[in-house]
């Protein structure tokens, strides 16, 4: 188990949002547990007929929570994520996308001083089938397995989360680091986790052009990694100095270069695929 | 040229002459000095001036961008002959005319994001003036700034011992870091830079230079600016006022995905089978017919050969997407082959609704990307 | 009267009218108005006027230190019947005139230190115009502010959910606490505290009276302030400003002690042997013979009938308390009897000081706690 | 062992000061290990011919320490407890008195968000004896035991602690919260050290009026302290209202009076000395 669990008790900042309540039904669908909503002025109603929506966090405290999903609009991120941090929730999952990077970063580093886990701003969250999902992974994509999988991207995660899925294998945890420059987690972060879970015997990191986190990452394999991992890196293409997307890939003062992290994971003994889709073929020699 | 030489879309590169209004409103100490677009604003000369160009690249000394002048007649001279030229490619529109400093060093500072710290860093150097780049490692002063804790001035006292600063120009230093970081935090700043920072004869720190790059995400809580990225083409600047990443690469084959990772994958897939991909346009995690529709617009405007659609549907659904291709089918009466890939959320859906308007769609990503290769 | 009614020395307790400028400075609505010292100064009437002492106790409108007008004549009247009395025995020298507000309801609203969780706290209540001490805890909000994470909105709309605020005050609320807590970081408050907070019959939040308490230790970063303490006496304040931690009490016998606790023991021990101290006054913590000196000064400008000296000596050393003994003695030729007790660092040569000054000197409390308590 | 033992390394920031220089001369006395000292400006210098004085703490942290006094002026006390926070020193001791309450409350938060002790500011530190000492304790006083001292007070701690020596026992910890409205420890959290503590086998509290830091530790003791524990109360004689000499010592909203604190420690069965030299006795009971 990484992270969250069947008994994971879940809230949704946002739940009246658009995509707030889609995923919340989706959530829910899942198993999730989502014990309460939260949308200041709306407290009192129920979403779905069954999940109480309460004005503020600490109303919702009541449910007694462990988690919540954020996905109120960028500008109002800071705060939702600080009334969560404030009432001791232990994983703040930020959905929400074009968040300002220094709200990010002071998000993330009050949370970290207080042992609170962030995910996101701008991924796709957390999954571990089929105990729990906090996020907007597509809930058909995944199988019970042993494969560990952390992803910077979005929809390239459900793509290769699909193809494991697909090849027979099946997953333990997958998770969205998020696609920002400033993000709750790092991929040491996550492989400390993963290596240390029983359920977890391979690993897949899918990373990106942009930032020295595969690097580092490659250099943690080497000294601290038993179990096999294997990578897909986006953007080995992309001219250098051409922005992909969102501000993750960027490439930036000569390092975070496709090459170079092609270099780390080949020295750190990582197989890189060369297309999503050949992940599963890696997993298995 | 700076630390920072790479910044894209979702980032705000200002003027130097706006970079400098904020550090006047912050505070820190810069030159006299003022901004014209034509040669009739110049005002008459009471000090030796230095005529800066405003462009947004570096290297603009080399490339013949500054001039000075001591005589009024030189002064509507730099001026004429500065507007309206380019350099490196850029065309000037305005130009700042500043009291020259008399320089008795040069130094460099900044503050920037260090993406791996998640934390600002402030580098500083006593060889400024110069390229950072160019400057040996062991002459940088670089600190990451805590940011629950802030800028205190123990981490200024550490660059100024560093780079062996006297008492008295130590406490302007520290005047100026304490300032300059409010400029980086208050400003929702990528990077404030100094380059360089300039001692005068009479033992003044000003700040000769000023780059502030703002991160845009963060605009909804400040002044608007007027500015065009330098480095980005029509196409790309008229897709990022509707609110689309999309870069314009040298191919044939128009790309729409969804994700900025499976779009880099798309196109990574694409050139490792020989195609050449037209551009990067990454719909987003919307969920929308029109925004599908608009994508079209823009990859056309581009004239590929083909185009090939991408979707791994989880928030933006496939069956949505499949709408976006009919209609923008019809409204733009493309002829050109569309290949389309459907996976994920309501995909039967989707390519059942191409289906019946007669496109083809697969359900996973390797055929379709060498069906797209192959269909001119 | 309000949540905190005992503030003393460190602590700097401002008027209403300098109050209300700080709050304009940061941006917090309060009524037009201007503050006079003479009836000359007062201008012509526009509106309904409230004339209000300027005083620094609570229960003003009570005490008659508040009063209306709707003509020039009554607004005159009002200033010149204000002006020079006295209002709960405080004279006013200050009155301000202010719009009338047309009120639609009164609330509460403060940001106060909470000593135990070493944090501000927010504290409302739908219940305001009153004594907040006779508002039922059920109807008081109370919130903890982390100081590492600051104020932040959803603070904000607890507290207006708890006082069952409409959404447009609502916004106006959030606005104002933003603003509210800024001014309580900005100016190193101990207190900034509306009350009432009105809402007027067009339905806007303004702060119709103004409490701002100030750490005086944190005077070095903010603009000097002429306030005397209306509490304290005149040797009180003659004390403070010469630096001395320095309590005027009813009896007749002189306490000059080191540290702030070792002095109330002294004053507690002293009254447990019916003895009844003059004064408390701790040395606080340095070794400077004047300071000695000076303290004589002051606690015999209280015409003590004897004088108890008690030192443990560390930072303030026995010799040089011993010094400072013998050097007021001879400088104000004191004349009541000196009981000194010295011990810790360097008590052998103070003791040895006295002696050959015919100074007898305890070495222990308890003995000179007897003493002196039969020493006339 | 409290907090420090003779292998803590402390550093002096400030040594160069009135202050800092006098009591850095008396912790080497005491065998205190001050492996150096920050005085910006002047490194490279040395403090009685033998610790080197650098210009700032992360300069310092080639000696090791784990613990900082700080004796700066006021205005100056955050930037340095910020400068050694940032350095990762785990116990910061600010002697200066009279530093703005709202530079205490930050530091205080930031300290202990990171694990890192406070003591003060305006206390007079920490001594073990004869292991070492952090702070400003006559060295003269002390005589090794079992009686662990925590003390709001300064110089009527060293009042106890000498009554105590005098009276033949000795102590095991000295500490002194400090005496200001906002500082790093209270009653409580000693109270869970001395109890943990091996070489403590008697406490005693030395409050103040004002504040509830008395109230809380009663209730503390009656629930959860199973060693001794006697107090003193300064300040009973106060009339309500007057400010005894610094901030510590408000009665402020009618908590915090002599009564409710007397009444407290009573309910917990904690015995109160009417003098401070009483305390030896009530130890021995």
């Amino acid at each position: 188990m990484v992270l969250i669990d069947k008994n994971t008790k879940v809230i949704v900042q946002g739940i009246t949002g658009h995509q707030g309540s889609f995923h919340t039904g989706e959530m829910l669908k899942f198993g999730t547990k989502v014990v309460a909503g939260v949308a200041p002025g709306k407290g009192g109603t129920k979403f779905a007929d069954k999940v109480p929506i309460v004005n503020s966090v600490s109303e919702a405290m009541q449910y007694e929570p462990n988690a919540t999903m954020i996905s109120v609009p960028a500008p109002f991120v800071k705060d939702a994520a600080y009334e969560a941090i404030d009432n001791g929730l232990k994983i703040v999952y930020i959905l929400t996308e074009h968040v300002p990077y220094q709200d990010a970063m002071e998000i993330v580093r009050e949370a970290s001083l207080r042992g609170i886990t962030v995910l996101g701003p701008n991924g796709p969250g957390i999954t571990v089938p089929f105990e729990s999902k906090i996020g907007i992974m597509p809930n058909h994509i995944f199988k019970e397995g042993d494969v560990a999988i952390a992803s910077r991207s979005g929809t390239l995660t459900y793509e290769i989360v699909y193809a494991v899925t697909k090849a027979g294998m099946g997953e333990s945890t997958v998770i969205g680091l998020g696609g920002d420059r400033v993000v709750g987690l790092t991929f040491i972060d996550v492989l400390k986790m993963f290596e240390k879970d029983e359920k977890t015997k391979r690993i897949v990191l899918v990373g990106e052009i942009g930032g020295n986190n595969e690097e580092l990452a490659a250099d943690y394999i080497k000294k601290h990694v038993k179990k096999k991992v294997v990578a897909y890196i986006a953007g080995r293409s992309a001219p250098p100095g051409k922005r992909m997307g969102h501000a993750g890939a960027i490439i930036e003062r000569g390092v975070g270069t496709a090459e170079s992290k092609l270099k780390a994971f080949a020295e750190a003994g990582v197989k890189v695929a060369d297309y999503p889709q050949d992940i599963p073929k890696l997993l298995e020699e | 040229m700076t630390l920072c030489n790479h910044w894209y879309g979702g980032i705000l590169n200002l003027y130097e002459y706006m970079g400098k209004d904020i550090f006047r409103q912050y505070g820190i100490p810069v030159p006299n000095g003022y901004v014209v677009s034509s040669v009739d604003e110049v005002r008459k000369l009471t000090n030796p001036v230095a005529v800066k160009s405003q462009i947004l690249l570096g290297g603009r000394g080399k490339a013949g961008g500054i001039k000075f002048a001591k005589t009024d007649q030189e002064l509507k001279d730099a001026v004429k002959s500065l507007l309206g030229t380019k350099v490196r490619n850029l065309t000037v529109t305005k130009v700042l005319i500043e009291d020259m400093l008399s320089i008795k060093h040069e130094y460099y500072v900044s503050i920037a994001l260090n993406r791996s710290a998640r934390s600002p860093t402030l580098i500083a150097s006593a060889m400024g003036g110069v390229e950072i780049e160019t400057v040996p490692d062991e002459k940088i002063f670089k600190r990451i700034i805590d940011p629950s804790l802030g800028y205190s001035d123990f981490i200024g006292r550490e660059a100024s011992t560093f780079m062996g600063l006297s008492p008295d120009l130590s406490k302007q230093f520290l005047d100026l870091l304490k300032k300059l970081y409010n400029v980086y935090r208050g400003e929702d700043a990528e990077l404030v830079e100094i380059n360089p920072l300039v001692e005068t004869n009479d033992g003044k720190l000003i700040a000769a230079d000023a780059k502030v790059v703002i991160d845009s995400d963060a605009m909804f809580r400040h002044r608007e600016f007027d500015i065009k990225d330098p480095e980005k083409t029509p196409l790309e600047l008229k897709a990022e006022s509707k609110g689309y990443a999309f870069v314009e690469l040298d191919g044939d084959i128009g790309v729409i995905a969804n994700g900025a990772g499976l779009t880099m994958a798309t196109l990574d897939a694409l050139l490792l089978h020989k195609g050449r991909p037209r551009n990067f346009l990454d719909l987003g995690g919307t969920d929308n017919v029109d925004i599908v529709v608009n994508a079209f617009d823009l990859v056309l405007e581009a004239k590929p050969k083909a185009i090939l659609v991408n979707i791994f549907g989880g928030v933006t659904k496939c069956d949505t997407v499949a709408q976006g291709i009919v209609d923008a089918k019809k409204k733009f009466d493309i002829k050109i082959p569309i290949v389309v890939r459907l996976s994920g959320v309501h995909e039967e859906e989707g390519r059942q609704i191409l289906k019946e308007n007669g496109i083809e769609a697969f359900s996973e990503m390797m055929p379709a990307i060498e069906r797209v290769t192959k269909v001119f």
